[in-house]
């Protein structure tokens, strides 16, 4: 019956693994074998579908069938219905849960295709080293129609009305921002991209100019046509070397090309762009700052106003905006404002780009469009939390952001929600942790990066922080006491309301949210000084449970300290005014004898 | 300050020279030169800060206050293979911080220094973007990913 | 490089260029190839994307395969560094994970020399605004 | 201007716009608390970091609270300075402050004069809550200036001062965090970096982290020595300001009470600067004279114009930063150095003691004076010329400790020979001062003519930078006046440019001269006390009924009795000297063309 060469294609995703998809191959295989297709139709195993609550998924190639929560005991009939006699397993089809139909091409499934890449549209398609390829993807087509058949103010409408928000962290409206330096009048202005990516955790702009530096150089240059500018500066990290060179060659093809320089399509227009780097100060993402480390100084940021659109760089007008934001301009110009706004929510329009990180399964780049839940980012397209644990929280903002928990999972993402619920969209890091995860060292540990970022010029931020993180020191220590809380939250609220950048007013977000969100885990570090996730070293006791116990000894080499003794064969203890915590006993106990508590 | 403490190579001097005047001597420029500075010498000692200074016309106490505001830039020489334990929150919640204390047991140094023999010197960073390979080491320029307590020694054995 | 003067010189330079690419594509081309496109960005090179690619070009010579290999950014996959695409003439492009030179070998010899798929494959989840893109 | 109407605390307010918060609440009798905000309206001097987040305030509609000092009034603007929250904040921030700062005010030398120890009590803080790690730096001692980092709280006034008013660049920010530090470079000593010693860095800083080197204990045991001889000189600028360590007024003429406050401490004989600024006149007014003669009579190489060189923090500077320009400040030494010089040699053998014997003390509104008195050049066998230079704040402690009530001491007269002085000299302690002093002789001098008005207001005033004409009787003589290093650098520049037509050159270091010294008592950001100095200064110099340096008796009997006359071989060996080459670059770099 099979009348051409099919393929079985079975989710080998781990979540979709967890629920036994490497049996349902074997099961296919089975089945095949028996039929005597083994060598008609293949059965491979693939990456996560990003479907995973519906798992485990299986599809089949050509005809684009989709199959969900399929178990090995579905291998037969799908192989001797499908396969044999070319009819679909209906059963298993995926029910449309609004029209309540049967889906039977997963062409027609853009549903599980959560992700929407207008930023990213050419990361990953394109060889960001040959200006062809981007050209060939409408690359500069933007800038000549802004060129061509639009005046400045015209290009600001567009943007204005797009509803494009910075992408960098605040969520100022681009449009705004444009149009406030484009009516600054001043001999010179200047165009500056912030590519200063110095969350701990995010790395969308860097993936941007690794993979598209064409779009943001596009962009800049439409920025300079719609303000009065002809020079554009990128402020770019130092770390990121890649970034720089795929960058630095996308300057000179524009530039050989003829689209950038001077008197660019004819137009009259000219524009250019040189690099500045940073040196390894996350503060200098903060726009005064960045401006105060282009001019060569300390990247200490100034009060606001004036800002940067007013008096910037070398004190000239200066607009400043994120590699993400630039990255969406283009399509906006060839699409429309009214696309663009079409996607996303009432007051986050299009999508944003999330480094997905830490115990989530599918650790990547993803795009979405504003008002996805979390849980669908985490869940479906992150493909769920490793080894089977459950979820605990989701670090939105980096260092600046707070903890969403579970109960914010079917949030809609968006600037206002974000904030709302105590954290913040921040450039994009999206950090999962597990239920192994001590919330109140996740506090520290966001909080010493602000400690160590901190340029120091303001009071608050400089020593308020630095107080904040040897009050959290003590409290993991198991030495706080419940007026330690009182203090952290006093502080935090303090250091937001009075210092003097971005950086300060955000520092407190991780402690702050953790303490609204995981007050029984800080109440049981001062209170019962126990860590409930088990994370904190000085309020951990290993003790060994005689029950499963042998006396094999190896738990008593192990130890460095010699804090466990205990005859061959006879059940061993551990002496806990010795022992370091350092879990080696743990490791190395093969019949599950020692417990931490 | 003075006092010359170390022998710079003329070679070298005339080439950091050369970088700032291809700046225009220029103080805005001030971080560019450092970063060159810095790939020409290998960090960056009081010597080459005066001279810096000295072309760029910045007070030398200002190319210090740059020269430590920055973490990017260095004092200190580094050792012949650096490493760099990447304590972004990727790599934290992967247990970034076991691998980190695994290399300072069996370096027996602290973050920030240099084994006695030159050979190793130990530093964090914050994020090189391959979060994917949480947790990640830097030897030099080789990217070590999903890097475990068990697996330094390994990665130590192969620069001995 | 062809230097781009007026408004017309961009436009005739994209079709020309995506006519190019719509040929290689669709295989109606007599030389069609097969194209390997490596995921170079920070994460791909780190996992060792760099020996990948160098792997796919000079095996695919020395096999006799008719293959254009380039690079590209960043697909998304992080998890699965290093990734590689592989678009077979005619047919739509697949992304593999996980590659190293073993599955390489693989993938040369079973999907680019045989068309048969191997483990490994990362199925797209998303759409870019670019994928449905028509002549305009 | 426009106006801006706005609330404060309920009160409305009338402002120009731009006017700040801090400002227009000032107005309405409302006074917000500051640390890091320095304000000099009358030197157009401004520290606004907005770092110490103490003067912050609530503006209705916006998220954070607000620094007043940096936030400009809005029109229809509400604000409030004395709520809960902002009064909370302040008090945290000011804990935290606190709890990064020794609390051992008792024995540290700002207390009572401490803006954090004011401002800390204003807010009622009783406790700190918040105790953690302390900052904790090597005390750096140099001859003039001693850094106890561990007092900084990071207002940056030092740096501003000597970055952007003095230029000298020796200080700046450091590190960052909790580790950011004002200093040196490379964190090395004062001594080592390019510092000139001027003190406006002590002038300005709001706690005890910077502080002169104390002298009055090696006075006080010189005193009690019985065979020491012990002089004192006192410069003009003390007797302008010393009044306001005591309560008196800013701008209170204090001379006849110094007098008597120095003689009840015990110093044998009461001198004048004075006397020896008179004698600069006579030294450097003729060098002058001879470099325009000359230059008049077609020497074209001859150096002009000539800078004044009394002042050694200046000095310290050109040696630093213009040392291929040593030739063009004259040679003549400062006056204290001028009457040390004098003291151990014609006044040592006129009473019959040995210079080692003579100890010669003077009270400075200097700390560059202190620098200046230990320098190798002015010693004669190991023997300095001056032994001691005091403070003006260091002389009022001393006049404490010793149980005088300096309120209610007589006047009395300086001794002679080395007391008597002129108005020329008195105005030696304002900018402008020596440069009239020095015109009013050159002018009788090289005309032979008297002068018609004694007063050359052109030269007077608060301008950084002045210029004026004066007619030297068909010849016009060009006068320029910069005080402030910085201002002094732009005029060295236009000088190396060849753009600068100006036969002579006053420079002081210090904003205002010697009368906003680094040595004097702290003006707590009123410019207006600097003002009344000046005010001070003028009234004694019209008090005076000798007001031409050339015109004092005694100069002329020491020309005739010990030194011939001026620009003698005896004058050059005791009362002029040579530059240096201090320039702290010393990297020999290859200079090709490129």
């Amino acid at each position: 019956m099979v009348t051409q060469k099919m393929n079985i294609m079975v989710c080998g995703g781990t979540g979709c693994k967890s629920s036994n998809s490497e049996l349902i191959v074997t099961e296919l295989r089975r089945e095949l074998q028996e039929n005597g297709l083994a060598d008609e139709v293949q059965v491979v195993q693939t990456g996560c579908f990003g479907f995973c609550e519906k798992g485990p998924v299986v599809k089949i190639l050509p005809d684009n069938t989709f199959y969900v929560t399929v178990t090995p005991e579905d291998a037969h009939e799908i192989i001797a219905e499908h396969i044999i006699k070319g009819r679909k397993v209906h059963r298993l089809l995926f029910k449309d849960p609004v029209t309540e139909e049967y889906i039977n091409d997963s062409k027609g499934m853009n549903f599980y295709k959560k992700q929407l890449r207008i930023a990213l549209r050419n990361c990953g398609f394109i060889n960001p080293e040959n200006i062809d390829e981007a050209i060939a993807r409408d690359g500069y087509a933007a800038l000549a129609k802004c060129l061509t058949e639009y005046t400045p103010a015209e290009v600001v409408d567009i943007i204005k009305k797009s509803g494009l928000r910075g992408r960098g962290g605040g969520g100022f409206p681009t449009g705004l921002k444009w149009e406030i330096t484009a009516k600054v009048k001043a001999d010179q202005k200047y165009v500056i991209c912030n590519a200063d990516e110095g969350d701990p955790g995010a790395f969308m702009d860097r993936s941007i100019l690794e993979g598209d530096p064409h779009s943001v150089i596009e962009a800049m240059a439409i920025n300079g046509y719609c303000t009065g500018s002809n020079k554009g500066l990128v402020y770019i990290r130092a770390e990121y070397p890649l970034a720089i060179e795929r960058l630095k060659i996308a300057i000179n093809q524009a530039h050989e090309s003829g689209l950038l320089g001077k008197d660019i399509l004819g137009t009259g227009f000219d524009f250019d762009i040189e690099l500045r780097y940073g040196a390894g100060a996350f503060v200098c993402g903060e726009e005064t700052a960045l401006i105060h480390s282009m001019e060569g100084k300390r990247g200490e940021p100034t009060f606001k106003p004036p800002f940067p659109s007013e008096e910037g760089y070398l004190g000239k007008p200066s607009n400043v905006n994120n590699v993400e934001t630039y990255a969406n301009i283009s399509p906006i110009i060839l699409k429309g404002s009214d696309w663009f706004s079409s996607i996303g929510t009432e007051k986050s329009k299009g999508t944003k780009v999330f480094a997905l990180a830490g115990n989530v399964n599918n650790v990547g780049l993803v795009e979405v469009p504003m008002g996805t839940t979390l849980r669908e980012v985490i869940f479906e397209i992150g493909g769920g939390i490793r080894n089977g644990k459950k979820f605990k929280a989701v670090q939105t903002g980096g260092p600046s952001g707070g903890c969403l928990t579970v109960k914010h999972l079917d949030l809609p993402i968006d600037y206002d929600n974000l904030i709302a619920s105590g954290s913040m969209m921040g450039s994009g890091g999206m950090i999962v942790v597990d239920e192994d995860t001590c919330m109140v060292s996740l506090a520290k540990f966001y909080l010493d990066f602000t400690v160590e970022e901190s340029c120091g010029k303001c009071s608050p931020c400089r020593i308020g922080n630095k107080r904040m993180s040897e009050i959290l020191e003590t409290i993991t220590k198991g030495k706080g006491t419940p007026e330690d809380l009182d203090r952290l939250r006093n502080l935090g609220e303090v250091i937001k309301d009075t210092s003097l950048c971005g950086l300060g007013q955000t520092s407190p977000n991780p402690v702050l949210s953790t303490m609204a969100n995981f007050m029984n885990e800080y109440e049981a570090h001062v209170i019962d000084h126990k860590c409930p996730a088990g994370k904190c070293r000085d309020l951990m006791t290993y003790r060994i449970e005689a029950e499963n116990c042998v006396g094999c000894t190896a738990c008593a080499r192990v130890c460095p300290v010699s804090a466990i003794s205990g005859e061959r064969k006879e059940v061993h203890t551990i002496d806990t005014s010795i022992c370091i915590k350092c879990g080696a006993c743990m490791e190395k106990c093969k019949f599950n004898a020692v417990f931490v508590s | 300050m003075s006092s010359i403490q170390i022998e710079l190579h003329e070679n070298q001097v005339k080439e950091l020279v050369e970088v700032c005047r291809s700046f225009n001597n220029d103080p805005i420029e001030l971080i560019n030169v450092l970063h060159k500075a810095q790939g020409i010498f290998g960090y960056l000692p009081a010597e080459v800060q005066e001279i810096v200074s000295r072309e760029l016309n910045v007070p030398v106490a200002k190319v210090y206050g740059v020269v430590t505001f920055y973490s990017f830039f260095t004092m200190l020489p580094k050792g012949q293979n650096p490493i760099s334990i990447c304590l972004g929150t990727a790599c934290y919640v992967r247990g970034a911080e076991k691998v980190l204390d695994e290399f300072k047991k069996k370096l027996k140094i602290a973050v920030g220094e240099t084994t006695p023999d030159g050979k190793f010197s130990l530093n964090c960073l914050r994020c090189v973007g391959a979060c994917g390979l949480a947790p990640v080491v830097m030897v030099g320029d080789r990217t070590f990913g999903r890097v475990s307590p068990d697996g330094v020694q390994q990665i130590l054995d192969e620069y001995v | 490089m062809t230097k781009v003067k007026t408004l017309a010189d961009l436009k005739k330079l994209r079709e020309d260029l995506q006519e190019k690419i719509r040929l290689r594509e669709s295989g109606e081309h007599p030389e069609s190839l097969v194209q390997v496109k490596v995921a170079m960005a920070t994460c791909g090179i780190a996992s060792g994307a760099k020996d990948v690619m160098t792997f796919f070009m000079e095996e695919l010579e020395k096999r006799g395969i008719d293959a254009v290999v380039t690079q590209t950014g960043c697909m998304g996959y992080c998890y699965a560094e290093p990734t590689v695409e592989i678009t077979l003439p005619g047919q739509s492009p697949l992304v593999f994970g996980f590659v190293n030179s073993r599955k390489a070998d693989e993938i040369i010899e079973k999907y680019i020399k045989k068309g048969e798929l191997v483990d490994g494959i990362i199925p797209v989840t998303y759409q870019s605004i670019n994928d449905n893109q028509k002549e305009g | 201007m426009d106006k801006i109407n706005l609330t404060i605390d309920n009160k409305p307010v009338q402002v120009d716009s731009g006017t700040s918060i801090l400002k227009a609440a000032e107005q309405v009798g409302i006074k917000i608390p500051t640390l890091c905000y320095l304000h000099l309206e009358d030197l157009n001097i401004e520290n606004k970091p907005g770092g110490c987040r103490i003067c912050v305030v609530e503006v209705q509609g916006r998220r954070n609270l607000a620094p007043s000092c940096a936030t400009v009034c809005m029109e229809g603007m509400v604000v409030r300075t004395n709520t809960v929250r902002v009064m909370n904040a302040r008090r945290t921030v000011m804990e935290l402050i606190l709890s990064d700062h020794p609390s051992d005010c008792l024995v540290c030398a700002k207390s009572g004069k401490c803006d954090l120890q004011k401002t800390a009590q204003d807010l009622g803080i009783r406790e700190v809550h918040y105790k953690g790690e302390q900052s904790h730096y090597k005390e750096d001692r140099s001859p003039s200036i001693i850094r106890d980092m561990d007092k900084c709280i990071l207002c940056r006034r030092c740096e501003m001062m000597c970055n952007e008013f003095q230029t000298v660049g020796a200080l700046s920010g450091v590190n960052r965090g909790f580790d950011a530090v004002v200093a040196p470079a490379f964190e090395q000593d004062l001594v080592k970096s390019t510092c000139t010693f001027c003190g406006q860095c002590v002038a300005v800083c709001p706690t005890g982290a910077l502080t002169e080197v104390d002298h009055t204990d090696n006075i006080i045991r010189a005193l009690a020595n019985p065979k020491k001889t012990v002089i004192v000189q006192t410069a003009p600028a003390v007797r302008a300001a010393l009044g306001e360590e005591f309560g008196m007024e800013p701008g209170t003429l204090v001379t006849g009470k110094l007098v008597t406050a120095l003689k009840q401490l015990g110093f044998d004989y009461v001198f004048d600067t004075d006397f020896a600024a008179d004698l600069t006149i006579m030294e450097e007014g003729t060098e002058l004279l001879t470099r325009l003669t000359s230059y008049l009579n077609g020497n074209k190489e001859v150096p002009l114009p000539i800078l004044t060189s009394c002042c050694p923090a200046w000095v310290n500077f050109f040696e630093e930063y213009y040392p291929e320009m040593e030739d063009i400040p004259s040679t003549a030494r400062s006056p204290q150095q001028m009457f040390g010089a004098i003291a151990k040699t014609y006044f040592a053998n006129k009473i019959g003691v040995d210079r080692k014997e003579l100890v010669v003390t003077s009270i400075m509104p200097c700390l560059a004076k202190k620098f200046e008195c230990q320098r190798e050049e002015f010693k004669t066998d190991g023997n300095p010329d001056v032994d001691f230079s005091l403070s003006t704040r260091e002389l009022a402690a001393l006049i404490k400790q010793s149980n005088i009530d300096f309120l209610s001491l007589p006047d009395s007269d300086f001794d002679a020979p080395m007391g008597e002085s002129t108005g020329a000299a008195v105005i030696f302690g304002t900018t402008g001062g020596v440069i009239e002093a020095a015109v009013r002789t050159a002018y009788e001098v090289y005309t032979g003519k008297p002068l018609q008005k004694i007063d050359f207001e052109e030269l007077r005033g608060m301008e950084g930078i002045r210029h004026a004409t004066i007619d030297f009787n068909g010849l016009p003589i060009n006068i320029g006046i910069a005080h402030g290093l910085g201002n002094a650098r732009k005029l060295l520049d236009s000088i190396k440019a060849g753009t600068c037509n100006f036969h002579a050159i006053e420079i002081m270091a210090c904003p205002g001269g010697c009368i906003g010294g680094g040595g004097q008592p702290l003006h707590h950001g009123q410019s207006s006390v600097i003002m009344a100095r000046q005010r001070a200064i003028y009234q004694e110099d019209a008090n005076k009924p000798i007001r031409k340096s050339h015109e004092n008796p005694y100069i002329t009997k020491l020309y005739e009795e010990f030194l011939g006359k001026p620009l003698s071989e005896k004058s050059h060996h005791l009362l002029h000297t040579h530059y240096f080459n201090r320039s702290k670059v010393k990297v020999v770099i290859p200079k090709s063309k490129s």
